[in-house]
């Protein structure tokens, strides 16, 4: 979402099923890092995570990295 | 019973505010926060975006804490997604309680949380295109007020 | 520049807040507090005096007082005197700004003022006939925090 | 004003012109000392007064006395 949508070109992309570690691995290696910069925090099908370790993607999850957010 | 929408188009702040009123017969007072585009500083549009399924449930989860905390007779939260010009309403909280307080602190503490806890990413264009907007410093003073 | 008014007859809030927030291109956020009577404990109306030589230059001098103290873009304060029944609006404060903690701040303080510091008496009507109301020591309160 | 209109039983009264101290004298005592509560502000012809000590009433001022006031 926000500024990282332009880091990745799109709003959502799809990845292989796995291990987190393994999708990120994959990505562009800047893009990997925006995505798990210190702010950015990230959601799994609509849940905040506490910590991505260990989290294995299914088919039809959506992960989703969410930098600081400005509403109002 | 509280209203609370997440709106993808434009809506009109004096209807709703009109129409909130109308329902609160048992409160004495009524606090609203009407937040719109400002016409300023070459700001050429701006645009909201949600993450859908998380903006509407944090939208919800605020108004119950927010009812939970004070005695109000109502609350209304409208936000808007989507793209928006100067003079457009990007947010709307109503909160109606028998005593003027209770409606004040209500209302500030859900713009409190509406600005820098919700899950909404900000960009405005001007000139020299579109710029993402991150929380000011002010903003997480502001929302750490109610921790207190 | 702020918009003060006496009312001697009922006003409607709505529409006083529709014409408010359409001259307010340049702020970003607008907080109004509407006062009504509540329509609650067996009130069955609510007077509400003025001191002609006195009540509106005051409530002048809080509008000037108000705007001294923080930015604003427009001011609106419009106070009922006389006899009013459940569900009458007493009173409407609406302050925009370029910031919301300013407006919000600002309607806070008038509506404190105007509680406790402005020339009116109350006396409300129930079955038991007309009694005047005091300040409430809150109100005292209230007022005190914008001296720190 | 207020409550002070009922224990006089009217909005206004017609003084003599006068020193302030021998009007309220002239009023009925009870009244006069509800006038002189501690609350109680005073203001000459819509001008808070801080002392009433040596006001003399000329023809056509308003005296008024002020309770505790209750607006909003």
């Amino acid at each position: 979402m926000g500024r990282l949508e332009d880091a990745a070109g799109a709003a959502e992309l799809p990845v292989e099923p796995g291990p987190v570690e393994q999708v990120l691995a994959r990505l562009d290696p800047a893009l990997a890092v925006q995505l798990l910069g210190e702010k950015v925090r990230m959601a799994l099908n609509g849940r905040l995570l506490t910590d991505v370790g260990g989290i294995v993607l299914a088919q039809g999850d959506e992960l989703a990295f969410l930098p600081p957010v400005s509403g109002g | 019973m509280a209203d609370v929408r997440l709106s993808l188009d434009a809506f009109d702040p004096a209807a709703e505010i009109a129409a909130f009123n109308a329902r609160q017969q048992y409160a004495g007072g009524i606090v609203t926060f009407l937040g719109q585009v400002r016409d300023s500083g070459g700001v050429e549009a701006l645009e909201l975006q949600h993450y859908e399924p998380m903006t509407l449930p944090g939208m919800q989860e605020l108004a119950r804490v927010t009812e939970k905390r004070w005695p109000l007779e109502g609350l209304l939260i409208v936000h808007r997604s989507g793209v928006m010009m100067p003079g457009d309403a990007i947010v709307l909280v109503a909160a109606a309680a028998r005593h003027r307080r209770d409606a004040f602190a209500a209302a500030d503490f859900a713009m409190d949380h509406l600005k820098s806890e919700s899950w909404f990413w900000k960009r405005e264009k001007t000139a020299s295109g579109w710029r993402w907007i991150e929380p000011r410093p002010e903003d997480h003073e502001d929302i750490s007020r109610w921790r207190a």
